[in-house]
């Protein structure tokens, strides 16, 4: 099983009106070579699953600005003033999700739950069209799992099997989502040899990683 | 008192409320700056919900890491200790009950502690982020802000924002006092020397109950 | 045969179903031995549902390690590229799909594919462990068993005993042939060449669907 | 806070009646020090969450055989034939539940979650008294949450804030029962400074451990 692919190759994996799954926190990191590559490419009418929209200028945001998106499933888009703008002249479809319950939804994806039943979003908006399901007398919404074609993710140091280690805050939404898509993307900062990560310290198992490319640096 | 002065008193008086071993998250603006005054010999742990505990402060200038942002996107750093964690963990720490405190400013608090402040609809929707998990979860929320915005109340009989979360606010603290969300409404706790008790009752819509034995801030 | 080639013979045969790439869990007992067979030139990952990928073979004899056991208990090891996980993330690569293949025994399966193999009331409730999760989750479940049972049938109309899990089978293996469960019932795909087509439908209370290119086993 | 203590110490918060978490897989590794004291004090009544009750002479298996535990919740009983037969006898209370659904149940219990839907269970006897829901057509039980007065788990490494590293097959259910517990300890092979773990490669913050135990060696 070869994995190691060009950044060609894998945006040749996606295609309009895909979902898709980005990685990242505020840009803090996401994927930039491979959103660069799909800029380039101009794939449209996606339908991004992202913790936010970044700022108009770095990783996702671009994607935003250059009106690949259709709908956009996220927790705050407060950085990025373009996706307020398109949102409101209605070019963009936006769901709001709590991040913790974004979270939790790849995560019930990757798991093969049906969902999960929180107290997040109780009494609010985010409640509208939702099942109450009560517990022992406590309510909580049921949420639904998340899946999607193509997961980008970002790695610091990948082997090649696709095992993956994240330096400090870029973790967040990568090892959810890496168990969540059809295809999962890595783009990797360093790709080492099998073996060189120990097996205690992995933090995505190599079996989620579909492609490896390489990273900006 | 200016602008920064307010800012300081009141993060100086919500940072008395922790106590040693607490872990803590902190909203952008106002209850950032909680963390500059936490008391001498206590230990807390801040979280961020983008991905750790052990959040230390900003780093020298030059030694920034872009792989090393806090939940507003700002250059932070993690103390000996900390421990990174992925966001399915940092949620389940917080939605979980393992956050004893979250600071978090607000547009409206009412007197059942509803609590909005995450959007004002068709002009400021930027999502509730982790907002919303965090008010739910952790086991003490204080608001910490100005008592009034421009001069409109903001503490409120009824939150007319949509909201963040219901009955979920356990202390307000202000420029002007603090107060506590009770069963019977809002208890006035404590109150600046600097204002009278009819100054706050005029400054906030909802009653205030005012105890026998009310406290001076003492900052 | 003698107990030991019908064991070998399974195995190798449900080895040959195995595909490059693929993520296997092994059930204990005969699955195991599965793993002695896997076709030179393709890569096989094995999961162990106490929690990593990659398992390698049993130590050298005096190199065991009382912390890397598989979830039989028995002592193995971990092969480079492998990972290490907990109980949670194992069986959401198992109840999410991530699991390719699956082998296990059974007590009883029928022609809807319906699986008993965890319990025989009043005699032996060893709890079903990982079984339901994996025989659920996995995206092909093959069951490597005797096709009889002391004389008794095990592959029947429909199951006696409780349930693992309803309607999960894809494939059986015996040692008699290799039955594929379809919409229509029990596909007869494979003949081991000792044995008739009435052998093997004596050998079944389900009736089997014998179709026009009806192969020989070929281990 | 002080969280390094004696076993003693450890032992002497565990009182009759109460629910423990305890960690391992078949006794690889249950925190073999605590439970020898469990059954010096000889505390009874114990409802007892573990994946199994591995063998009448290790480890958990010893408080079955000593008849301290009054009901268990678990996923596997067969390696050790005593909890069988006290379960025959009507002595020990046994909840079967298949092992991802232990795991995710206790994870929810962490994670303030009301619930999770899983599809392991339908159609058999797991499904006994539980809720059924419908999502998007496919039917999944409700699954309730677990929780415990103390867990007792083990760790290879752990400093003194109580970051801990486990080492190969023995992290298991260990890094689950830390979320679940409102009193959490550990019983450490070996105990660091804080610092000595890099922050990247802790596997159960700090923040869930309230006190640390030493270990056997």
């Amino acid at each position: 099983m070869k994995k190691l692919i060009s950044i060609d190759e894998a945006v040749n994996m996606i295609h309009d009106g895909m979902t898709i799954m980005v990685g990242g926190f505020l840009g803090c990191k996401n994927p930039f070579r491979m959103i660069d590559a799909l800029i380039e490419k101009g794939v449209k009418d996606i339908t991004l699953i992202a913790n936010d929209t970044a700022f108009p200028e770095i990783g996702l945001g671009k994607l935003i600005v250059n009106k690949q998106i259709k709908r956009l499933i996220t927790s705050h888009i407060g950085t990025n003033k373009e996706t307020g703008n398109q949102m409101n002249a209605g070019e963009l479809e936006v769901e709001l999700v709590p991040q913790g319950t974004l979270a939790e939804r790849i995560r019930a994806g990757g798991a093969g739950l049906g969902g999960i039943l929180t107290p997040t979003g109780l009494g609010t908006v985010v409640e509208e069209g939702k099942e109450i399901i009560e517990v022992d007398g406590k309510k909580y919404l049921l949420e639904k799992p998340l899946k999607a074609d193509i997961a980008l993710i970002v790695g610091k140091k990948v082997d090649k099997k696709g095992n993956i280690q994240y330096n400090k805050a870029t973790r967040n939404f990568n090892p959810l989502m890496a168990t969540a898509a059809e295809t999962v993307i890595v783009e990797a900062d360093e790709i080492v040899e099998v073996g060189e990560i120990d097996q205690d310290n992995v933090m995505t198992p190599g079996i989620f990683v579909d492609y490896i490319v390489g990273g900006a640096k | 008192m200016d602008k920064n002065a307010i800012r300081n008193f009141i993060a100086k008086r919500v940072a008395q409320e922790l106590k040693d071993g607490d872990v803590v998250n902190l909203g952008i603006g106002l209850p950032t700056f909680v963390a500059n005054f936490i008391p001498e010999g206590i230990d807390i742990t801040l979280q961020s919900e983008n991905g750790f505990v052990g959040m230390g402060p900003a780093p020298a200038e030059g030694e920034e890491d872009c792989d090393m942002v806090n939940a507003g996107g700002q250059h932070v750093t993690i103390l000996p200790g900390g421990a990174f964690f992925d966001s399915a963990e940092s949620f389940l720490i917080i939605r979980g009950g393992h956050v004893d405190v979250t600071v978090l400013g607000a547009l409206e608090v009412d007197e059942k502690g509803n609590l909005a402040n995450w959007m004002v609809p068709g002009k400021m929707v930027p999502g509730m982020g982790g907002a919303m998990d965090l008010v739910t979860g952790a086991k003490k929320v204080i608001i910490a802000m100005n008592h009034t915005a421009k001069g409109n109340h903001k503490i409120l009989k009824k939150c007319r924002l949509p909201l963040t979360a219901m009955e979920c606010v356990d202390l307000i603290v202000t420029e002007m006092g603090v107060m506590e969300v009770t069963d019977k409404g809002l208890l006035l706790k404590e109150i600046n020397p600097e204002f009278t008790v009819e100054d706050i009752q005029n400054a906030t819509e909802a009653e205030l109950i005012i105890p026998d034995d009310l406290k001076k801030m003492a900052v």
